[in-house]
């Protein structure tokens, strides 16, 4: 599903990484660890296609472009949270009934109240749940997540724990960085990114 | 002729081979500026109409004629660095936006002194210095960017599309000034055409243009070797340098 | 592209502060004329085409600064840049959408603006025209500016320096075609002029927008 | 040779100021446009000459 060859990068004249070879295979999830400023959101950003200052190559199979959640959730705060998410389909040419939507929304514990106002009223961790609620909203074959678990409370990470093992199941790929340990059943792989100093 | 491409590509050989060529290029440019100058000065014929004041031409045209080329060198440097990233490329289109930007200054400077005995005013709209003044915004433009993009790592990447945008526009604006012009100039003498000029005239010219290009690729290489020492102070080659 | 477009003017309508202040400031710059040039009509009418021209320019730069700035913040724009339709095209109809509620807001003014400036019938025709096709252009080559300098700070004097020299050849043609309505000229070469580098922009200005923001995402 | 004398050629029947005003200006633009890149080339060598030498405390 995923492959990269001697990825380096350097970001403001330090070495992030160099020379990193990822294999993925089809239902496996790839951890990236490491302290803070050691570029795990930068090689994300990479493995995305946003970030181009790098050596190396990373090869895709995929059928549909993956999907990432960043930091910033993508939602914009004037529009409700199904009129984002609509727009966001549409992003990928596919016209989604608004059925869906908040059937996506339900699923991420976002009930009829809030999907009505806009996103603006919205809590930081809602915010970020109506992002993810986009990783549901299509099949995707590959899923990004930046700190998918930073704050969303206890049981919101229990659900997307689960979520991202059905992903698996289906023989999806979920690359993600994170301080916590994740409980699942399906092969987990993990780099360890050093600062090298 | 694609391996030479690539060996120039890299800073290293760049910095070797123009260890060689430079001193050839000054001299060329030294001596073809002093003998175009002497030339131009003493011994061209004056203008039937303006006199004397016609020997400004002689750094005015050249400065606009490497103004203008020096814009298109830029936008060609930076459509290198966007198609095949070679750091040179970046390096270079970075080194020729403050050499551009004088000599298009140096080009309003001199056509307006060359304006005073001829129109009378220090500054007339006319459509040569017009676009000259719109090609310097546009360098101005570029340096705004880069300066605004500082410890950006794509900065490079930003500076090209706006110099291949300016050098889309250029044209255009050129164009739309000259038209302009003559909505609203009246029929004086205008610097855009040329007049007629006997051979004694222009050979000096030709002497000026030849050498102004050489000084230009000359100050460019000397500013690209010392953006390469910056870049490049990391590595062991730069430090041989130093040393030696 | 149109859901963009449809996007782009919800915003627009619920978040309208931004380009209301663009619709202010083509008013103010537009009324300080007068009083800084002088009321007499012929003089009104002699400097009209100029001052409707560059009050437009300055509102739509003005328009510009926030274009892309809230959608970079909130990653949008990376969404935007990871969807399977070509960001050119999405980047075309959220320029478009911003278009509806700024640029055309200046076409529907131009009576006002006309009546102000003691122009007649047919010069507020004509002014309409040249601000419809104008306008547009404007838009789609200021969101190059816009878009290389989002990820910058200071972004706004730095876009207002790349925008300009871009603007020229509008603000050329734009205000002759004006001049000439006013001497009773036939306008249709002008507004051609101004179509033909509206078409001009719409082809190239999307596909250096879409560029410029990929560039932007990668700083 | 134009002139037959140095006051000839300084006044230029009139248009010396402004033809000899042009000349200096470009040569100083053109000087300062040379000495410029050479000075910030020795500078920074010098820079790096100083970080390498021995014996000397490189400022972090």
């Amino acid at each position: 599903m995923l492959q990269t060859e001697g990825l380096a990068c350097v970001r403001n004249g330090r070495q992030l990484f160099e020379g990193l070879n990822i294999q993925l295979q089809a239902g496996e999830l790839l951890r990236i660890e490491g302290g803070n400023g050691t570029g795990k959101t930068t090689l994300l950003r990479i493995l995305c296609g946003l970030y181009s200052e790098y050596e190396g190559e990373v090869h895709w199979e995929l059928d549909h472009y993956p999907a990432y959640v960043g930091h910033r959730s993508g939602v914009h705060e004037a529009l409700t949270p199904v009129e984002n998410l609509r727009w966001h389909g549409a992003l990928h040419g596919e016209d989604i009934s608004d059925a869906e939507i908040s059937e996506a929304l339900s699923a991420l514990g976002l009930g009829r109240h809030e999907t009505g106002m806009p996103c603006g009223h919205l809590s930081e961790g809602q915010r970020k749940r109506v992002g993810l609620a986009r990783l549901l909203l299509r099949p995707n074959s590959a899923w990004i997540l930046d700190e998918p678990f930073s704050a969303i409370d206890v049981e919101g990470v229990d659900d997307l724990i689960g979520m991202i093992g059905a992903q698996l199941d289906r023989g999806g790929v979920a690359i993600l960085t994170s301080h916590q340990e994740i409980a699942l059943t399906a092969p987990v792989k993990s780099i360890r990114l050093r600062g090298t100093e | 002729m694609w391996r030479w491409f690539h060996k120039l590509g890299s800073p290293r050989s760049f910095y070797l081979i123009s260890n060689r060529l430079l001193p050839w290029l000054g001299a060329a440019a030294g001596l073809l500026l002093v003998v175009g100058a002497v030339w131009g000065l003493l011994f061209a014929p004056p203008d039937y109409q303006q006199g004397n004041s016609v020997r400004i031409m002689y750094i005015h045209v050249p400065a606009s004629i490497l103004a203008q080329s020096g814009y298109l060198l830029m936008a060609t440097a930076g459509a290198i660095y966007l198609i095949w990233r070679i750091k040179l490329a970046d390096i270079a289109m970075q080194c020729v936006a403050p050499l551009g930007a004088s000599l298009t200054f140096l080009a309003l400077v001199t056509g307006s002194i060359w304006g005073k005995p001829t129109w009378g005013t220090w500054w007339q709209w006319d459509a040569r210095l017009t676009s000259t003044l719109v090609l310097l915004f546009l360098y101005l433009g570029v340096v705004a960017l880069r300066s605004a993009l500082e410890y950006r790592e794509s900065a490079g990447r930003a500076t090209a599309i706006l110099a291949l945008v300016g050098v889309v526009n250029l044209p255009i604006i050129k164009y739309s000034v000259d038209w302009w012009n003559t909505l609203h100039q009246p029929s004086s003498f205008s610097l855009t055409e040329k007049p007629a000029m006997p051979a004694e005239m222009w050979l000096p010219l030709l002497v000026m243009v030849i050498g102004f290009y050489c000084f230009f690729f000359t100050v460019w290489i000397l500013r690209i070797r010392s953006e390469i020492i910056q870049r490049e102070s990391g590595t062991e080659w730069v430090r041989g340098v130093a040393g030696s | 592209m149109w859901s963009s477009l449809k996007r782009e003017i919800r915003i627009g309508v619920r978040q309208s502060s931004d380009l209301v202040n663009s619709l202010f400031f083509f008013l103010m710059v537009l009324s300080l004329f007068p009083l800084g040039v002088g009321p007499g009509a012929d003089t009104l009418r002699l400097i009209a085409p100029g001052v409707i021209w560059v009050a437009a320019l300055l509102s739509t730069l003005v328009a510009m600064e926030s274009l892309f700035r809230n959608d970079f913040d909130n990653g949008a724009i990376e969404q935007m840049a990871m969807s399977e339709r070509p960001l050119a095209l999405v980047v075309l109809g959220k320029i478009l959408g911003q278009w509806c509620l700024s640029g055309f807001m200046l076409v529907l003014l131009s009576p006002v603006v006309g009546v102000t400036y003691s122009l007649n019938g047919a010069e507020i025709l004509a002014t309409a025209v040249a601000l419809a096709l104008g306008t547009p252009t404007l838009a789609l080559v200021g969101a190059i500016a816009a878009a290389l300098t989002v990820g910058s700070r200071g972004a706004g004097v730095v876009l207002a320096i790349l925008a300009l020299p871009l603007y020229i050849p509008v603000l050329i043609i734009g205000t002759s075609m004006i001049a000439a309505a006013e001497a009773g000229l036939p306008v249709t070469g002008y507004a051609l002029w101004l179509a033909a580098l509206l078409m001009l922009a719409l082809a190239f200005a999307p596909i250096a927008t879409a560029a410029a923001l990929r560039v932007s995402l990668s700083h | 040779m134009r002139f037959e004398s140095f006051a000839d050629l300084l006044s230029m029947s009139g248009h010396g100021a402004f033809v000899w005003s042009a000349y200096g200006i470009t040569l100083l633009v053109l000087v300062v446009n040379v000495v410029w890149p050479l000075l910030t080339i020795r500078q920074r060598l010098a820079g790096l000459r100083r970080a390498d030498a021995p014996g000397v405390v490189e400022d972090p």
